[in-house]
């Protein structure tokens, strides 16, 4: 019955890949969803133009930590301009579920992450989601 | 889908008798057994069934606060508020739907400009151009805003039949103003301003560019790209939406720039005791819980006003004039009519008075047999102070509007004349 | 009178079951044909039948601009909004309904006082006094009032269990602040706060008192001469009306001593170029077409709420309490619940975290089978950092709440957790 | 079928009593509704502590001028204490007909004029009335 919880979702969700921190990152970014609450902070390690190591640690919903799992595993062994090609369809489709406008900035807030650490960020993904106030 | 099937098609001119069928209150009586005629459209229209039925089914159905809910519920209720920005936006032709920011009326449009923008960029001597012609909406918060800081206002004069002298306009343009404020269309003569020249003109003097649009709504086709104006202010209830309903269109950048207005939920980002970061466009301008299901209510009056064509709404008002003009100095050469006479510049709009007989007489009877006039300032005192005119009666007209309302108001005057005693 | 006729005599507790034959949705199913739970009345409540007839019969029948028509739907509109506001002013014992102003929601009548008064009455080094446990509605408009004034925010700060601490607040007040802002019932935590006591002691040191009573007009009887305070804000939307409703009373000497806020039609008594006088309150600070049928809708929400007698409707509210607190408690016993666990003073709010589930998954598995929370910070972000939460799911009750809601709740964590494998 | 517009109404408009200006008036006050542009000027002449003469001119609609006249036949030659007694009440009596909420200011706009020109301005008839707006 549960389309949004897939047990690979649960599973990334309560057992990320990816996790944890680098020594010799090359760069990293913290993004939030303040509305929210949730959080990703992500390490990357850039050797001769490719994502040769990438990390994150946050805290946050299902959705986001799932897809912060999922992102980093897709990008990882990357070059880096094929990552930073990697649009908001690409992760919904990475996450294969479907995602409700309501939680959309969840989905999105690993690639918005990443964006900003590849030192392209775009306001896109932090603009306005339909979450979190009253 | 509802608005499409009620309306009829896209070609040829209006058949209001086919359109009146949608408004519910158009077949109800007086309480002296008369049938409702009412001309009083400019002050607030009446309501297609489809726009009372979007109420009820939010009430009945999907009641729930917007950008809040992870529920079922509350997920329409956003899908529906952030769907009617768009038909709201594509009715005046926005470029971008985040630039329409959703307020209770025209008037609150207005003044969340002057407070937020005007507070920001006018200082000690620095002009507003308003017009002689302006709502008090267009014209107070500005009052308020130059007492504030120290400012000044400059007005466009009119001629004598209400048609803006736009060679004046040219001289006040020297003082450089930082803003200039007009209406699109007149609620008390009818007169159709140039709005394309004059936002033009302001904008080589380096003036920004406000456009009241409470009256042109209803009535001509909008559209904010090609007046070029920087901010478009209008009502949802004067078009057919529900009360509470109205909307800002203001330039991206300018939105931007801008410091919030009203502050409280959905227009922050990040709130800290001490310390706000707001929200994008437009819910930095929207705090608070909106008017939700007023606001989709007008949605739905877009649609079903874009589905009749505003051209052909407009064409339809237009005729509708050059029927009722005539009409009425043909069978009461003594009333005195106001406003241009070139209905090509001119909404359905009938400022008039009976010699001798105060406007409020004139209204209480033709209320008598039925017919729904305005009688007052009609929210623009110094404009008949200009005139030199206490008061005037107004008939107004909209897409239900029809010939037969004009010959029950043709017949009602010569009613009221009646009762005082007036030879014809 | 219809109203009379749909509620339960006005003795003994309420009956919701007979309550809910008057809300429409709650009779409705979700598209997984689950019927509706609703648990999110704090963040809007649902509208009875009563309310939601009144805005269909205003725009079916006597839609018309207030205030200005001579003629028999507009005079009918004009008398049913002024009536509307005796009946608000009735429901929370203001000595006198001038002072009742009609505005879009509480976020308005909070940013009225903090433009209109606020302005002119907070100078340089001047203290403000609010509580950690605001709404954003009664927090961000005083940031940016002292932040224009080079004013000073203090903070009431609360217990571990959401209780404000008092002797901080008489400290507080040395400061001699000139206005003390607080909510009158959390609407995250649920605390009623001792307003009266509060707004003695503010009183006692010189300041004026706000009282954002957003929470508590759905919830517990509310008498604005017991309370004794200057300013009390509400929205209609939480209080079973429509959206676009709400109002702010205050003082006579208060709203006559305060400039104008919006400034347009209505609020005028003689408008002239460049200068115009303000008419008398309440229709001073109601700028522009009001939100007509919403504000009528208010009126007879309010009416259906004192029909049911608001003693009742509290202490209907706290038996749900004590009943789903003692359950959560026994069938989650890892749930984490805030708020003060003492009934008495407490709303019908309940904030819990199932650990290691984040509050939008618990939400959006409660939807899946029909129950609606609220997940997130609930406007309430300064709160939550000072719990040390990142967000909270949130149940509320209203008039037409159940013990079956509550149980639905229950099970509804039942199944969170079985999702997300924890072991009850 | 003119409940409001009678004709001894109509008649006052028309003709209305003490119309025009005295040159020895002892007290005078312009009284106006700017909502609806009603206006009438009110002369009296105090004798002794009577109203030895009344006099007003003005325009407007035939409500207020009607009211205007009929209250100044009403008060001339009273004395003042009894003059500054009339209440709403009494001039919607003389009036004699049924007046809706939207024409309460244009009926009281003369008993306004008159209680300021007696010096007992209330702020009571020049509040709010449902007239003139959009
Ligand atoms: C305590 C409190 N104050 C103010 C508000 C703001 O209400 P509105 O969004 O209707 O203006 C709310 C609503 O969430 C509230 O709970
Ligand atoms: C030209 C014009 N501007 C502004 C307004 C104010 O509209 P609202 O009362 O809906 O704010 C009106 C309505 O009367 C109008 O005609």
């Amino acid at each position: 019955m549960d389309d949004l919880y897939r047990d690979y979702i649960l599973e990334h969700y309560r057992h990320p890949h990816n996790f944890g921190t680098m020594e010799d990152a090359t760069a990293s970014y913290e993004g939030a969803n303040p509305l929210c609450g949730d959080r990703i902070t992500l390490q990357l390690r850039v050797r001769a133009g490719v994502l040769d190591g990438v990390s994150f640690t946050g805290r946050g919903c299902a959705i986001s930590q799932a897809s912060a799992s999922l992102l980093t595993d897709e990008v990882k062994g990357k070059p880096v301009d094929e990552a930073a090609k990697l649009s908001s369809s690409d992760v919904l489709d990475l996450l294969g579920i479907e995602i409700s406008p309501a939680r959309l900035k969840c989905a999105l807030l690993s690639l918005d992450t990443l964006q900003h650490a590849l030192g392209e960020g775009s306001e896109g993904a932090t603009a306005h989601a339909a979450t979190g106030g009253e | 889908m509802a608005v499409e099937a009620l309306v009829t098609p896209a070609a040829g001119p209006l058949d209001p008798e086919e359109i009146r069928k949608d408004f519910p209150i158009l077949s109800t009586l007086t309480s002296r057994g008369r049938p409702l005629v009412y001309l009083d459209s400019a002050s607030s229209s009446q309501k297609p069934q489809a726009v009372i039925d979007a109420v009820t089914e939010f009430n009945t159905t999907y009641n729930a606060n917007v950008h809040r809910g992870i529920y079922e519920i509350g997920e329409r209720s956003t899908a529906a508020y952030e769907a009617a920005r768009k038909s709201v936006a594509r009715f005046i032709n926005a470029p971008d739907h985040h630039e329409v920011i959703f307020t209770r009326n025209a008037t609150e449009a207005i003044n969340l400009v002057a407070y937020s923008w005007g507070r920001r960029n006018i200082r000690r001597g620095d002009a507003i151009v308003l017009t002689e012609m302006e709502h008090h909406a267009n014209l107070v918060p500005w009052q308020l805003l130059v007492q504030e800081q120290d400012g000044d206002l400059e007005f466009i004069p009119i001629t004598d039949d209400g048609v803006l002298r736009l060679e004046v306009f040219e001289v006040l343009l020297k003082l450089r103003p930082k803003l200039v404020a007009f209406t699109h269309v007149s609620n008390t003569l009818g007169t159709i301003n140039p709005v394309v020249e004059m936002t033009r003109m302001a904008h080589e003097a380096g003036a920004l560019v406000l456009v009241d649009g409470a009256q042109a709504v209803p009535h001509v086709p909008v559209d904010v790209q090609a007046i070029g104006c920087d901010f478009y202010a209008f009502s949802g209830h004067k078009m057919l939406a529900p009360t509470g309903s109205g909307a800002l269109w203001a330039r991206r950048e300018l939105l931007e720039a801008m410091p919030p207005f009203l502050a409280g939920g959905e227009m922050i980002r990040e709130v800290h005791l001490r310390r706000s970061e707001w929200n994008s466009i437009p819910w930095k301008f929207e705090a608070g819980t909106p008017a939700i299901a007023e606001e989709i209510g007008m949605g739905v009056a877009a649609e079903y006003l874009m589905a009749l064509g505003m051209d052909r709404v407009q064409a339809h008002e237009r005729a509708l004039l050059d029927y009722a003009l005539p009409r009425l100095q043909a069978a009461h050469p003594d009333v005195a009519l106001y406003g241009p006479m070139d209905t090509s510049i001119r909404g359905g709009v009938i400022p008039f008075n009976i010699p001798g007989v105060h406007p409020h007489d004139v209204a209480q009877v033709l209320d008598r047999v039925g017919v729904a006039v305005r009688a007052g300032h009609h929210c623009t005192m110094p404009l008949h102070e200009r005139l030199d005119l206490p008061a005037t009666a107004r008939a107004s007209f909209n897409v239900y509007s029809t010939r037969s309302d004009v010959d029950a108001l043709v017949d009602g005057i010569t009613e009221v004349k009646r009762v005082f005693g007036i030879q014809a």
